[in-house]
């Protein structure tokens, strides 16, 4: 992958900007050829030509987060956060990709990483059916060429199967014919429970606003106990970064992978702050 | 070989007569004449005529190769393909075994369908059933139950319709006396529809 | 000869199989196995298997008589008469018609899943496309490309497969057939459909 430190960056990040704004007007009309998040995941893959396995997630999550605010509310709510869903583990990766290697190898950096390799198998398997699809679409119309004998049978043999046992009356075949109407259903179960709540980080950096600046130094830990959703340790953690990148806070780890812990720095913190605080992560 | 024998249309001109004749002999359910042959093989007729002799004697064993199960027989003032007469008692039997005395549940409610919704077309009693029904339907047409009714003009679909042997054997004179079953009709088919189509 | 062969059972043996499976091939609109028409003709299937290849061989040619223009193919689990390929074009021109409806890519993808990962539920084929199938599975099941296989006693979802039908339409004889997709896929799925599942 390309290194992408300051001096090479801004003139790809240029062309790219134009290409995505190119992209973007016609994005909207073409929105329905993404047949679901992986196929919106495998193309923007193949736009930068990068390999399935080592995608520049920073990259390709910022496009994929572009793409789905163009989904709007007026979507299938089901596919809409089936995207979001996928938008939540690139963000994930994305998070992973930006800490330095090694640092955290705790029960959530663990899930973080299984959540990744789970996407990866994902768009693998998605890729491999994809690709097998175009060998279906082939086949089915080369045979649909193909002419097989097809005749009806002649009135001589049809004359020789035998007689029709008919035991319905009009009242059997109305009830038969209900039946038969009957719209088949099929079942469906509701993806709603599949879908963790938004999780906003600006919510959760006030909270952590607050627990920093009541205490001499909270670690970590603290900050997220009870925090049951994933999306709110994610988030809080979202937040000491940012909070960070501010210098409202400074951090202490005496040894690697141990305890976090964080102290309020601020010098000139104003809750406005707040307000702006993880817009990165709205682009 | 020329250089002109191969290109395309050179080498289409090249495949015999006989078994384009064969190919067309092999998908039709109706005799067809001379003529109306020799338009589909864009040959003169009387070529025609000659390979279809040709075929004739083929398939009755008096050419190179073995004799036929099959014959091709004028009837009519056109030809078809026939199965042999020696073999009309094996078809029999198997035809007989093939067909049971009794409508399957399916062949029934597609009966259903086609009688309340005539004329319809085979996708459409498709998209009601959610099941393929082409071989449901060969077989009510074989049953004599229901009928091809017309073509349609711009989709060549063919529309079906249900015959008296229905109405008899159902007891009724007409369609009109077939139990309402309107409004279920109605809401189930027309939202159904929809979705199928997409 | 001896005085039994003149019985009507060892007359009707005596007529060739080749001859009995060509009248029968004459008149089924769909693939018949080797069991069904060994049953049909009253042979051994290693007969009828062999009478089969020596059909096969004389339509393509390979016998002492001329190319036919139809081919026996094995297609879908059976045997059944086609046009020959080099007449489909000849053929289509004089049936006209129009070709049915392509499959959309949507249902091209959830048709290779269901294919290659039968037994399986609208929800499994939902989390490997992640994206809602239902109206897709609505299609494939109308054009009897899969079929409902099962409930599932437990969850009551329905379990889908492909049929027949699909081998046909694809040209092949059986699922082993289809192309081989990436290993990956199994480590892939197993950890997925557990997760998807709660």
């Amino acid at each position: 992958m390309a290194p992408s430190p300051d001096e090479s960056a801004p003139a790809p990040d240029a062309a790219e900007l134009e290409s995505v704004a190119e992209d973007a007007s016609g994005f909207r009309v073409s929105l329905s050829n993404f047949d679901g998040p992986f196929d919106l995941l495998l193309n923007l893959i193949s736009k930068h030509e990068m390999d399935i396995t080592e995608v520049s997630l920073s990259k390709v999550t910022n496009e994929f987060i572009a793409y789905l605010r163009e989904l709007g509310s007026d979507e299938d709510l089901d596919e809409t956060s089936e995207f979001l869903v996928v938008a939540a583990t690139l963000l994930d990766m994305k998070v992973a990709g930006l800490l330095p290697q090694g640092e955290l190898v705790d029960a959530e950096s663990v899930a973080l990483l299984e959540a990744r390799d789970l996407l990866f198998a994902r768009l693998l398997q998605y890729r491999a059916f994809k690709e097998v699809s175009v060998w279906f679409a082939r086949s089915l119309q080369y045979e649909d060429r193909r002419h097989a004998r097809a005749v009806r049978l002649d009135e001589k043999h049809r004359a020789r199967t035998p007689e029709l046992v008919w035991t319905l009356s009009a009242a059997d075949f109305g009830t038969l014919a209900l039946l038969a109407f009957a719209p088949k259903e099929i079942p469906t179960v509701g993806l709603d429970h599949l879908h963790a709540p938004l999780v906003s980080i600006r919510e959760q950096a006030a909270i952590v606003v607050t627990l920093l600046r009541s205490a001499e130094s909270v670690t970590f830990r603290e900050i997220v106990a009870g925090a049951v959703e994933p999306g709110v340790v994610v988030a809080r953690f979202l937040s000491v970064l940012e909070l960070y990148r501010h210098a409202a806070l400074s951090f202490e780890q005496l040894e690697p992978l141990g305890e976090l812990t964080l102290r309020w720095s601020a010098e000139h913190w104003t809750d406005e702050m707040l307000a702006t605080l993880g817009a990165d992560y709205d682009r | 070989m020329t250089d002109e024998t191969m290109t395309d249309d050179a080498v289409a001109v090249e495949l015999p007569l006989t078994e384009k004749l064969e190919a067309i002999l092999l998908i039709i359910d109706e005799p067809h004449s001379l003529v109306s042959l020799a338009a589909a093989v864009g040959a003169p007729v009387p070529a025609v005529r000659q390979a279809i002799e040709s075929l004739v004697d083929e398939y009755d064993g008096r050419g190179q190769g073995p004799r036929r199960g099959f014959e091709l027989r004028e009837v009519g003032g056109g030809w078809r393909l026939y199965v042999r007469e020696d073999y009309d008692d094996l078809v029999a039997d198997f035809v007989g075994g093939q067909a049971p005395a009794r409508l399957s549940q399916a062949a029934l409610e597609t009966l259903a369908v086609i009688a309340y919704k005539q004329p319809v077309t085979r996708s459409q009693v498709a998209s009601i059933r959610a099941v393929n029904v082409d071989s449901v339907v060969r077989t009510l047409l074989g049953r004599g139950l229901i009928t091809e009714l017309f073509q349609d003009s711009e989709t060549g679909a063919i529309n079906y319709g249900t015959t008296d042997a229905l109405l008899q054997n159902l007891g009724i004179n007409s369609l009109d006396e077939l139990p309402p079953i309107s409004p279920l009709l109605d809401d189930g088919s027309e939202g159904f529809d929809e979705r199928i189509a997409r």
